[in-house]
């Protein structure tokens, strides 16, 4: 199987603290990783290599540091790593993002050949909006299958595949065909340790890096800034809770009234929870 | 408060082998005066005593320091190892 | 051989391990490091300090490139007792120099940096991978190493153990003893952030400049140790560390709590006040001296920077001595390959005359006995701060009692305290100890 | 280059940054439309909380309200389209069809397309569901148009122009976005962030029916099975309303059951701390905190837990926060909303008995 995972270097946002006196982002030391979710594609890309033969290509947009992510994703056993970096692409939107990964993809299968899955994160830590995805798979014509938590049968030679989709209230089973943009659950695998030979084969591989036009991209109008509709305005801290918590039952006779008094309290504060915890009681 | 040394560590980067411990205490029932200094010693504050009089150790917030192997190293009561390649804590400024 | 083998294998990324790998790759030499942490720097922590000397034998314009917070103009060295200290402040403005002396660091970016090149020299370096253990051919000669990875052993004709002050792989290995608590120090430290301009201004500083504040006295509870706050570009380090068998001997406090008394010093909360907090560490320094200095070479194997021991307590001085035990190591093997010879311990015995010859072992040398005279007369961290603020202070109030008076209370103080007898006995054993 | 972390208000000089005029093309889009999640017979509570906000927004802009209802069962459709009405839409745009029986993204992306080709809105709120994104980014990609993600709260400035402001880095920081120079201006929006609008029976409205051309052998992908949650065992703490944990204030293995027992009552889901895992005393799939699970439930229950703040990380975005702890100063009262401070073994069972009774009281008189 010939395998396209899209990943994206991020800030750990674990690491991001504000201020608390000037409600201020504290940047300094926020280290950068591969985004979290990006791992479980590129573990079940790993597992269908393995399974069926093939290879697995990494690939990304980002500054030039963002090598250093795919070199990392080559020790966990990735075969090939590619990097779309352009100035071009600075402050791209999702939009204009996934405009630039559909031709770096469009440019990888021209290169190596057509892939039967790409896969992308759920979504990304820093940004958090599961649109670039989706926004390829549209690009590209792909099957999209978001929020898999298993692939449950796959067949490259007749192109067919079963998933587990995540739904709101279930999981659906979907029955589709490829080639098909997946992003995988959390959860579902553990990326695995590359073995020394991996570790050893990616600190001297060579990082594949593509400017705009190495990749094919002519129109610049649909990249970065220009080809972004959307405008960030304005950046701002969250207020911070000032209050503690409000105690209940103080004084009060014995336990069951001082559940009485937080129950009464509890649905003072939500009231429609009351009705909702009622109509799921009845349900039972 | 400035003495919970939780609220440092929370500051600090840690990637948890969730499930592989790289610091365990071995089953005993007294332990020895060095392994219970550790319940103060460990700046990490890994190290507690539970209502048996045990000590216990949950090493996720553990700076790899060494300072407990150095210490409990005559008794022989503990086992310590660096945590798997990429696991463990992150210093961002060291 | 197997694509697995190379003419040495670095464990460890830090100072040593780095000025190694570096000077290898620089020679020409095939060239395999390896780091534990995510990447170079991620497990290692310092004040800190760098000093430049050592450095620059190895990349001389490193000035250029390399990540330094504050080049150093002041040292200020604290006596401290409850309610303040007694010191002395060196400034000049000598140390404005083209290149400088000393710096501040931050060490997780400048390993990182310092591991770049070593890279660009052409060595191999793999990150989050933890060499487990010494492969070693049937009479023993060690020729490469196991790691936690899943696949084979790596080979290599010489390992070049640069892997800190645990050393856990040369102990595990049978090539040194076991730390022993009463020749390693705990020091703890935190990140203080503040914006560059608050820092110049509590200083005194402008541009690039530094102040160190080095500190000992009641702060450390009578175990044997000190403290310290060196000032980076936008941010302080402060910290303080003891003796380990202080700690669980001694004294009564955790570390942190200990950190906490010191930060809140009316001498020290001021410099602090309003700084947030970003990290928090921990590390032990190998002190026990020259007399804890292990086996440094043996059949395929050698040893440098911490895992050797090799850190000047009095001086504050280590990653300058591991960068040149790690230089020095890397400039004997490659004599060595480069000339077809075999890392036997006998041809590697040539490292270690390079380390006597150096500074290094000189220095550890000279200093060889301060150690157990600090062990023995823990009144010098303790009961001197003390006789000194009082000292100061009576002789600095004005209060309407004559100086010569002043004079034979100040004296008088420092007799009851330690008797005519002890206070000799001690200015002997320092002025030994020091020689 | 971030393909949605913030990035300071657009340089001058780039396209899309400057406040144009808006293109010719787009000059007629106009009303405020709302994606209904119809699924399982059932509105998304989302979607109706979307309507009240869309409501708000309709009223400002002086113009529709609409909702677009998807389905295969005209008749169901119909009926939830009363309810649209009621809960605040000027009308209600129907598409049933066979094909529209299950969420699917190629046909329901087709359909929403040749939808706002066809009727121009110029908003339109989708909820931050599974179904929501996996929708509103096929739409956008394929409408060329901008999307602002995970919303927390909408405006209209005062040129006319949507301002969704949404949470980023993991909500450290919110940043307000605009689609200035393309129509439909889209933004998905979380659940339960807006309130639930009181809907008004008496209400009524327009129904627009829409006959979508679909085949269903054109449609690659087909929905072979659904399993609901509600007959799963296994721990779907990121999906409840309401999360019961407990820490070490339980003092045995065996009161992690009083936990569980209220869980049950309220028709929600339970864990644990960290120490409770590493006593395992609870699986590791119910540890709730920054290390294992990060929960947004309506109502979040801690019963003996101190919250450090690995666990307040854990727990912070829940609507509301019930904390049990022995002791008065445990952080955990820094943050939670109400606070009994008791032993969670005693109160729980009072707690369990007191919701059991009053939510078997209230079901009676309703």
């Amino acid at each position: 199987m010939r395998i396209f995972v899209c990943i994206k270097q991020v800030p750990d946002s674990a690491q991001i603290r504000v201020h608390p006196v000037t409600n201020t982002i504290m940047r300094q030391g926020v280290p950068t990783i591969i985004n979290p979710y990006d791992l479980f594609g590129l573990e079940e890309a790993l597992r269908l290599r393995d399974r069926f033969g093939g290879e697995v290509t990494v690939m990304t947009m980002g500054p030039p540091m963002a090598s250093d992510s795919l070199r990392k994703a080559l020790t966990y056993g990735a075969d090939r790593a590619v990097l779309l970096t352009d100035r071009f692409f600075a402050g791209s939107d999702t939009l204009a993002t996934s405009y630039a990964l559909a031709n770096l993809i469009q440019k990888a299968s021209d290169n190596w050949g057509k892939p039967d899955i790409v896969f992308c994160g759920k979504q990304t830590i820093d940004g958090d909006t599961a649109q670039v995805g989706p926004g390829i798979a549209r690009r590209l014509g792909l099957t999209q299958l978001t929020y898999v938590s298993s692939i449950d049968a796959i067949d490259p030679s007749h192109g067919t595949i079963t998933v587990r989709r995540r739904a709101d209230h279930g999981v659906q089973v979907l029955q589709s065909r490829l080639p098909a943009m997946i992003t995988m659950m959390e959860g579902s695998n553990e990326i695995r340790r590359g073995r020394i030979e991996d570790a050893l084969r990616a600190a001297s591989a060579e990082v594949v890096q593509w400017n705009a036009a190495a990749a094919g991209i002519t129109d610049l109008g649909h990249c970065g800034l220009r080809g972004s509709p959307t405008v960030v305005k304005k950046v701002f801290a969250p207020p911070s809770r000032e209050e503690k918590a409000t105690l209940v039952g103080e004084g009060a006779a014995n336990p069951t009234a001082v559940a009485n008094d937080l129950i009464t309290q509890i649905f003072a504060r939500q009231p429609v929870l009351e009705g909702d915890l009622m109509h799921a009681a009845a349900r039972h | 408060m400035s003495d919970r040394v939780e609220n440092r560590l929370f500051q600090n980067r840690y990637v948890v082998d969730v499930g592989r411990p790289h610091i365990t205490v071995k089953p005993h029932v007294n332990p020895s005066d060095a392994l219970v200094a550790m319940t103060r010693v460990c700046p990490a504050g890994c190290y507690s005593r539970n209502d048996q009089g045990q000590v216990e150790i949950v090493a996720d917030g553990c700076m790899e320091c060494g300072t407990c192997r150095v210490v409990c190293a005559q008794t022989g009561e503990i086992e310590w190892s660096y945590p798997r390649g990429g696991f463990g804590v992150l210093f961002k400024f060291g | 051989m197997t694509r697995n083998h190379f003419d040495a294998i670095v464990v460890g990324a830090g100072p040593s391990g780095n000025a190694a790998a570096y000077m290898l790759a620089q020679r020409g030499l095939n060239v395999l490091q390896i780091e534990r942490g995510e990447y170079a720097g991620s497990k290692n922590v310092q004040g800190a300090i760098l000093y430049a000397d050592a450095l620059e034998k190895i990349i001389p314009d490193f000035r250029d490139e390399a990540p330094l917070e504050r080049h150093i103009v002041e040292q200020r060295v604290w006596m401290m007792d409850d309610a303040g200290h007694t010191g002395m402040h060196h400034r000049s403005d000598d140390y404005n120099e083209d290149k400088p002396n000393r710096y501040t660091i931050l060490r997780a970016q400048f390993d990182k940096w310092f591991s770049r090149c070593v890279k660009e020299a052409g060595a191999t370096v793999i990150y989050e991978t933890t060499v487990t253990s010494l492969m070693r051919d049937a009479s023993g000669w060690v020729v490469g190493v196991h790691t936690d990875r899943n696949g084979e052993g790596i080979t290599a004709d010489v390992v070049i153990l640069a892997e800190g002050v645990n050393g856990l792989v040369g102990r595990a290995s049978g090539l040194r003893e076991e730390l022993k608590p009463e020749n390693v120090a705990l020091a703890v430290k935190e990140m203080h952030f503040l914006p560059q301009e608050v820092i110049d201004a509590r200083f005194n500083l402008k541009g690039d400049e530094g102040v160190v504040i080095e500190a000992m006295g009641t702060i450390t509870e009578g175990m044997v140790g000190t403290a310290f706050l060196y000032t980076n570009r936008e941010s302080i380090s402060v910290g303080i560390g003891c003796m380990v068998s202080d700690f669980t001997d001694v004294g009564q406090a955790t570390p942190h709590g200990l950190l906490d008394r010191f930060k809140a010093h009316p001498s020290i909360r001021p410099l602090l006040e309003g700084s947030e907090i970003k990290e928090y560490a921990a590390h032990l320094i190998p002190e026990g001296g020259y007399k804890a200095i292990p086996e440094l070479v043996g059949n395929g194997w050698l040893v440098v920077g911490d895992a050797g021991h090799f850190v000047n307590a009095v001086h504050r001085e280590g990653s300058n001595l591991a960068m040149t035990t790690g230089r020095l190591a890397a400039e004997t093997v490659a004599d060595i390959i480069l000339s077809g010879g075999s890392c036997s311990r006998h041809n590697l015995a040539a490292y270690v005359d390079a380390v006597k010859e150096s500074f290094v072992m000189k220095d550890m040398k000279k200093y060889k006995d301060i150690h157990g005279f600090l062990k023995k007369g823990r009144h010098v961290v303790d009961l001197y701060p003390r006789l000194m603020n009082r000292a100061a202070q009576t002789w600095f109030r004005v209060d309407g009692v004559d100086k010569r008076s002043k004079e034979s209370t100040i004296m008088r103080e420092a007799w009851r305290a330690r008797g005519i007898g002890g206070l000799m006995g001690d200015a002997f054993k320092l002025m030994r100890a020091w020689r | 280059m971030n393909s949605s972390a913030p990035r300071p208000a657009a340089a001058a000089g780039s396209r899309a940054g400057m406040k144009k005029e808006l293109p010719e093309h787009f000059r007629s889009y106009k009303h405020v439309w709302v994606f209904i999640e119809f699924e399982q017979g059932e509105i998304h509570p989302v979607s109706l909380e979307l309507l009240g906000e869309g409501r708000k927004l309709a009223d400002q802009l002086q113009v529709e309200l609409a909702g677009v209802l998807l389905g295969g069962c005209g008749a169901a459709l119909t009926g939830a389209a009363g309810i649209c009405h009621s809960y605040g839409a000027d009308v209600v745009y129907v598409v049933a069809h066979p094909v529209l029986a299950d969420y699917r993204n190629e046909p329901y992306t087709r359909v929403m397309t040749d939808l706002v080709r066809k009727f121009e809105p110029e908003i339109m709120l989708l909820g931050a569901t599974v179904l929501g994104r996996d929708l509103a980014g096929s739409v956008a990609t394929t409408l060329q148009t901008g999307l602002t993600a995970d919303c927390t709260e909408l405006a209209i400035d005062d040129e006319r122009s949507l301002a969704a402001t949404r949470p980023t880095f993991g909500g450290s920081l919110l940043c307000t976005i605009h689609t200035l120079n393309f129509r439909p201006q889209m933004a998905t929006v979380r659940p339960r962030v807006m309130p639930l609008p009181v809907p008004d029976t008496s209400r009524t409205g327009r129904i627009v029916e829409y006959q979508a051309e679909l085949e269903e052998s054109d449609i690659v992908t087909k929905v072979i099975d659904f399993l609901a949650d509600r007959n799963s065992e296994s721990a779907q703490l990121a999906f409840a309303d309401v999360a019961v944990a407990g820490g070490l204030g339980l003092r045995s293995a065996e009161n992690v059951s009083l936990v569980r027992d209220l869980a049950q009552v309220l028709g929600g889901d339970w864990g644990g701390s960290r120490p409770l895992v590493q006593k395992g005393w609870i699986p590791s799939d119910r540890q709730i905190g920054q290390t294992g699970k990060t929960i947004r439930p309506r109502l979040y229950i801690a019963a003996g837990i101190s919250g450090a703040i690995q666990h307040r990380v854990g727990v912070e975005g829940s609507d509301l926060i019930v904390a049990i702890n022995t002791d008065p100063n445990a952080p955990i009262f820094e943050f939670a909303h109400l606070g009994v401070v008791g032993d969670a073994t005693v109160l729980l069972p009072a707690l369990t008995e007191a919701f059991r009774s009053r939510l078997a009281v209230n079901r009676l008189a309703g």
